[in-house]
């Protein structure tokens, strides 16, 4: 029992930051310049000059590299194990985009040093353009949007552009059930009313529900293909001709492009504008929660209203145009995530077409095993063939009185991250699990074992589970106590 | 495909103990009408080798910072980086893990977050920060976004015409679409947002004023004058700042009742990049909570009692809110965020003081020389930081012509965005700028 | 009970490599060279070409980069933590050292590629050789040893040949008890007997026992300054004197040349060869056991000997001189161990004067601090001022059954390295304890404090510690079964 | 000083906490006539910034492969390293440690180190690897002076003219001062061992015959012949390699009989560098454990019987024999093991076979290209892998002169190492060396 107080306070956490250090110890030299300093009060008008910052750390550099390797210690990442976040595809990230990434004129280029003295990076961004371009089979392309929710921004922008251009805006969009959050939000924040849509009993659009709806002050609908019930939205041709009779158009959410590389492009269903997520599909790191990178692809008719700048090819140089008249504007500073542009471009040159292709049909392969031999032990609310996840519930193990929350914190136990929770919201309890290409048969396997295990544990150790996780460094962290008492920051 | 490991065995294996069928069967709900006809047009894969001489050969035709002197800022600013900051971002669980949505397995990101948001709190000296915008420019038409949203009855939101041209830009587009009036504030012969006018236009419409502080010309805006008049109309103050590293030296925003400040934060930790990735600070009054946009860390405990992170105050997001959200933000600049705080903890109270002291210096002696010479003048008769526009007859494409034949690129010509202002040129000096590089800036300068 | 032995299961050890992967998988990809590739047949001999490798394994790049992973986080490091690893200075490895060490010019330099094409890196060495003369005392200087002991080897069989030179190779080496063990190999591998002479009560040289010993056969004492218990030779002056006096010379093992930085110079002390740890003193990063750097500094009557080729400077180029007809020779193929030399040439350049006294100094002082804080809970056999390290022993604790490496694993379980243990051999039970300059204090302290409530545990709860350790994924490893039934290497 | 936490405050904190009196007090063990007179005489101190910039200017002074292309091996060559090894390499868990002496909390280091004895078991076909030496040439010196304490009654070591000089000449010193007599044995007019000089003169006293496969001339020596005179003569065997990637291609040295394998391993994971830091591979029979030097990893089990490593048979090292050690080796190569490991992981099977067969594709397109010009010829008339001696009469330093001008580092002139070889260069080729570079080579050669 002593021994087991002891091992406890042994667990501390890691301090934090302000809370190590010591006067006048700094982490940094910096160049003489060879002047006298200035003083500052001779420059900066009374009042402007501000005092000592309270709480303001001082760390030598090994503080400062010890507090931050502990504290990735306390994280697992894609390179720590299999990491099933459903609609995130946490593929494996390409090391060497990492070193390409890092080469001087990338990194050390300034956005508004003279296009001739740019032109490998306009080279790339144009190429870029060009490569996306073939692949969602959409032929404009914007690289400006920073995240997924950025470009659906961008995109519904454009298409409101578009209806103003023809002449009405329009004040509806049509949003599916199991649409990602961002999307109603997006059209919220682009002046729409959201129509919400139920899916059917298949799990996917019906024609009908969007006939029913359907009329003239509708702008697009906005749908996610394959949906995020991992399920192709079968019905596309005849949602896209509906939609497109009565004026509207046809946005979609790319987040899962990476069921469909070399296997379907967008451009062909009927798709008018597509944002995709170079830090899923395109491989890019999720670095914790971004940065990422979400360009915009469009058909003839969205061109015009592009975001400045876009790059252009003139012989053999290339150039940034600014001349758009039409243009919705700027989203965002300079020019886009061009970091991690250069990883996506990288990326799509090591795989070629049948590198993608290959991605693409090993990732379907790969959720349809999942859900097979999963589907005995956990509920599976669509039966039928998924595309590049697959989505599970608790409805099984709820009788157990054990929840989804349980079985994800369990799965850590076992040395998993777990799945995507409680998402999609049509399906209660959701377990959304998507496995992507780079995940080896046997970790795959290992993840199926576990949940089997688990499952079994639900019947027979029911306790066990909500007591979980007890493996980690962290037992279950109390999320009602920091939402009823916000502390957002330290503070001595 | 080295970054595929299912082999076609693996891949059989799966199918038959599947028993799902072939791939085929599996994909009969893509209609084969949309089905790929031909091979993507892709050129052939690179092998690894081939790839990084490809990609060092377009790196090798930009110039870039470490081998040509450069005094652009505007937004982007050539800061010396330390290399703990890339060798710790690097560190795969952090960069290859994605939201903290278990909290159990990613103390590391959510504890770094919590401590940005105290660096931003510090920094700017309000009471709340998030989790990251996408940049500066984003960060402010965030800004906006929430002030209306707070000012339920007001919809005019002022905007200094000295704030960065991009960040206007940005924000028209965000609120072109919303019952949302954007008006240009002008400045004043001295560079500074004109109070006067402000005075005389503010009504009981006016929702919000921003300022960028120090402005696009490096100006240290009169924050005071502004705030004596938003304060008694009830109008929200919204400051924004380019280079963060200013507020290491000068008063932070809520010492003049800023309600959002908000920031580019590239100045820390991250590369120009050619533009990005950067990331926007964002920062608010406690009472503004709710109206927040962006993702926030807070502290708790876990069951054993010890101390621990989580996400929190979700219900203003759009996973939870939808159609309702204070934002559709969903993956922000994490990684970037965590640069930031490395570089910042790196510096800590004394570096801080230091750098943005040798910027001081540094910008103080370029005026110094560039104005003494002949042809070139100071333009604004205002203080500054790290830039400042100096205002020249001369042909400007000569100058850089010249500058670049000395291995220098110069200031920005600010015509393009200000066609008052043609004949001016901002420049930006940091701690990376040598005395001689600035010597020879002068000398070609004076040779034009 | 039940859910305890799941939980065992879960903590499953990191497959061994082989036992990964599956057939036909590849983790590279090279470069299409364009010709048809040959038919090796046709080129090697009959008999020649090597069948398939048994058990070779077949994996992706996330497969290597998932297994590595997991097994860098069964380790720890300096950045993980305080490292107090006695008589190794295992101190913080500066972040920009690795940066620099990695640019292009000194990574992918070919050691034949002529010296008009290596100015650089010629001139790198030419300048760290000068450095080390001037930290040393000891004008000049061979950088080809690739660790401390080899340095030992080259400097002893450069005593060896200046001693043929004089006419005599003679027989013996002295060496202190408290000698490190590659002391006495050395010696042995240079064709010397071993003459051990024993420290005093005071832990140091008696001056007069060497007296003793000492004879016109004796070819060098090997002595290390501080010694391995962390104190200063204080007769070093008159224990040079009476080996000079019989023409023997003095060989100094500077391992411990971080408490003397700015300090003393060896080359002040008498010492005629002294080797240096770049991968101590010099910061340079202990990569789980080398690669180091041992080069060796020596008096202008050693200088002949050096090893080939040394670096000149001749005006304003650099050359490699290969001709020293006494050279012993070469100690190993090219130059030494050139990448180390890079990272230590940066970190002396980064400290200067100031910095590198300021880093012995320090040393200094929290070595003393922690002897005086655990003093009073831990026999101290030589309770005086040390230098850079101090020496604790388990006496105290050995009635109750407890063991130096008992305390030792309980530090694991607190979250530090141990010591370096039962070493040096002099002191039963040793606890060698280096904090080096780069520990601040609180982690200082924090290991204090844990060795105190160690001790007292060991008076409360012997049992804790003998079970140590089990806050980690191992606990004790069996070392008898290892050596008794060796399995060096992994089979099916 | 960034690198050092302590403070003035912190250390006077320790002093007093301590009472053991001042720094100086606790100094005086160091006699006051050899203290400290002056400050040393070093350049002032670099700031980080300052550093780098002069390092850039160091290494820019350098030629590197990846900006000309070169044709030498003789050791040291230049494979492309994917860039996983060292992005893993760097996990500062890695390569902040140092010897794992504690195995609970260094199963990183161990495991990986037991794996790394497995591979070079594999490759060398030995039964037994230690966990690495210096390099190639020390490898070699510690085999001659294993095979001499085996044989303890015959004292004479014969070495091949056709091994590395370098490695010779480091077995030369290594044995200088011991009883171990090195007789060099010539190699034939097709560039490979004289086998009948070896049957002439192997006696009794003959404790070891040494070998490089594929020799310093890229010939794949006759291994099966020295064996055939060594055996009977129960004269031990020795290989030395020092391109490890031949391994993969051709017969390993266990199937000759080999008694101790040694080989450079700098060919897998790691960069040239200006020669060093690479590592030696050391692997023999099993017979052979107690005499073999270096450290070893051996599986075991802990208290719960989970598998797990540690060092093992240390009774034969210094720190527990001292003077009778088998080798005074203590810090070896851990961290190129470990890049070696990993890049040989990646290639895998198809990988390294793959790899070999490109090398030797390339070689052999080089040799017929370069063997057609005029005044040029294949020196000898033996396989080669991927390095092979070429014959000229035109002037060597003036072909180097139009091969720089071309930027191409040309290959290795002989006639240093071996005078009777005037004339003669070694070329080498890899994976990396381009059919583009192989053409203008020959272009360039053909127009001398
Ligand atoms: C289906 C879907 N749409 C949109 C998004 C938003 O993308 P981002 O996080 O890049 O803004 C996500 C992200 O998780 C998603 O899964
Ligand atoms: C006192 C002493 N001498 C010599 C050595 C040997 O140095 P290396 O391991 O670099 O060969 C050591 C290393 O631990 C040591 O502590």
């Amino acid at each position: 029992m002593a021994a087991d107080q002891i091992n406890k306070i042994l667990k501390a956490a890691e301090p934090v930051i302000f809370e190590r250090g010591s006067q006048k110890r700094v982490g940094i030299s910096l160049p003489d310049h060879g002047l006298e300093n200035i003083d500052a009060r001779a420059v900066i008008p009374e009042g402007y000059l501000r005092g000592e910052i309270k709480g303001f750390p001082e760390l030598s550099e090994v503080d400062v590299v010890r507090h931050y390797t502990r504290l990735s210690q306390l994280n697992y990442g894609v390179d720590s194990g299999f990491y099933p976040l459903g609609s995130c595809t946490m593929k494996y990230n390409p090391k060497i985009n990492e070193t390409v990434a890092r080469y001087a004129g990338f990194t050390n280029a300034h956005p508004y040093q003279p296009e001739e003295l740019s032109q490998g990076n306009l080279e790339l961004m144009f190429e870029l353009q060009g490569l996306l371009a073939e692949i969602s089979g959409l032929p404009h392309v914007t690289l400006q949007p920073a995240a997924g929710a950025h470009g659906e921004m961008t995109g519904m922008m454009m298409i409101r552009a578009c209806h103003e251009k023809r002449g009405n805006a329009r004040s509806k969009v049509l949003i599916p059930d199991t649409a990602h959050g961002t999307n109603p939000a997006t059209s919220a924040l682009c002046g729409y009313k959201v129509v919400p849509v139920k899916s059917n009993e298949r799990g996917v659009i019906d024609p009908q529900d969007i006939e029913r709806v359907m009329d003239e002050e509708v702008a697009a609908i906005m749908l996610t293909n394959p949906n995020t019930l991992g399920l192709f939205e079968e019905n596309i041709i005849e949602i896209a001709r509906i939609v497109h009779e009565k004026g509207g158009l046809i946005y979609c959410d790319g987040a899962n492009m990476n069921a469909l590389m070399g296997i379907a492009k967008p451009g062909k269903m009927g798709v008018d504008v597509l944002h995709l997520n170079l830090h899923k599909t395109f491989s890019t790191p999720h670095g914790g929660g971004g940065p990422g990178s979400g360009p915009v692809c469009v058909s003839a008719e969205l061109a015009p209203y592009l975001p400045t700048p876009v790059v252009r090819k003139n012989n053999t140089t290339y150039s940034f145009d600014y001349n758009l008249p039409d243009s919705i504007g700027k989203v965002k500073g300079f020019y886009g995530n061009f970091g991690i542009l250069v990883r996506a471009y990288a990326y799509i040159l090591s795989m070629g077409d049948k590198g993608l292709e290959r991605a693409s049909r090993t990732a379907v392969i790969k959720a349809n095993y999942i859900k097979e031999r999963l589907k005995k032990y956990y509920d599976l609310p669509y039966d039928r063939p998924c595309m590049h996840e697959c989505v599970l519930s608790d409805k099984t193990q709820a009788s157990q009185g054990v929840k989804t929350l349980d079985i994800a914190k369990r799965l850590i136990d076992y040395g998993f991250h777990p799945p995507t929770i409680y998402f999609p919201l049509v399906v209660h309890g959701a377990i959304m699990i998507e496995p992507t290409e780079t995940e080896p048969k046997r970790a795959i396997d290992e993840f199926c074992d576990a949940m089997i295990a688990i499952a079994k544990e639900a019947e027979s150790l029911p306790d066990l589970l909500k007591e979980a996780p007890q493996n980690v460094r962290f037992r279950r962290l109390d999320e009602v106590k920091a939402a009823r008492e916000p502390k957002l920051r330290w503070e001595k | 495909m080295r970054y595929i490991p299912g082999t076609d065995d693996d891949l059989k294996a799966m199918i038959d103990e599947a028993g799902t069928g072939s791939l085929d069967e599996i994909l009969t709900q893509v209609p084969s009408a949309i089905r790929r006809e031909s091979a993507l047009d892709l050129p052939p894969a690179l092998d690894e080798l081939s790839l990084t001489r490809h990609m060092k050969r377009l790196s090798s035709k930009n110039a870039e910072s470490d081998s040509t002197a450069t005094f652009l800022g505007a937004g982007a600013y050539d800061h010396f980086i330390p290399a703990v900051v890339d060798q710790l971002i690097l560190r795969s669980e952090f960069f290859t893990a994605y939201t903290p949505y278990q909290p159990e397995i990613s103390q590391g990101t959510l504890q770094a977050i919590f401590e940005f948001q105290t660096y931003v709190c510090m920094l700017t000296g309000m009471d709340v920060a998030n989790a990251s915008m996408y940049d500066g420019a984003s960060a402010l038409a965030e800004a906006v976004l929430m002030a209306r949203r707070i000012k339920r009855k007001a919809n005019k939101i002022f905007i200094s015409r000295a704030v960065h041209p991009e960040y206007r830009e940005t924000v028209l587009t965000y609120t072109n679409d919303l019952d949302i009036e954007i008006v240009e504030m002008p400045y004043d012969a001295e560079g500074k947002t004109d109070i006067d006018w402000l005075k005389t236009n503010i009504d009981a419409n006016t929702a919000a004023v921003a300022v960028q502080y120090p402005n696009f010309f490096g100006i240290i805006e009169d924050m005071d004058a502004i705030s004596k008049i938003t304060a008694p109309n009830e109008t929200l103050f919204i400051s924004a700042t380019t280079e963060a590293l200013a507020l290491g030296l000068i008063r932070p925003p809520s010492e003049f009742g800023v309600d959002i400040a908000v920031s580019e934060g590239q100045s820390f930790g991250n590369p120009m990049g050619f533009g990005g990735p950067h990331l926007g600070l964002f920062a608010t009054k406690s009472e503004h909570i709710r109206n927040m946009p962006g993702r926030l860390v807070g502290e708790t405990t876990d069951l054993d009692g010890k101390r621990g992170y989580v996400l929190t105050l979700s219900t203003r997001e759009q996973h939870i809110r939808r159609e309702k959200a204070t934002s559709n933000i969903c993956s922000n600049q994490s990684l970037c965020a965590l640069a930031f705080a490395i570089h910042i903890s790196l510096l800590g109270k004394k570096g801080l003081w230091q750098m943005a002291e040798t910027n001081l210096t540094l910008a103080e002696y370029t005026k110094k020389k560039i104005s003494a010479l002949e042809g070139f003048s100071i333009k604004f008769a205002s203080a500054t930081f790290n830039e400042f526009v100096i205002k020249t007859d001369k042909a400007l494409k000569e100058i850089n012509k010249k500058l670049l034949d000395s291995n220098i690129i110069g200031g920005l010509s600010l015509e393009s965005f200000y066609p008052e202002l043609a004949g001016c040129i901002l420049f930006c000096v940091t701690e990376k700028t040598r005395k001689q590089d600035i010597d020879k800036l002068a000398e070609v300068l004076g040779g034009c």
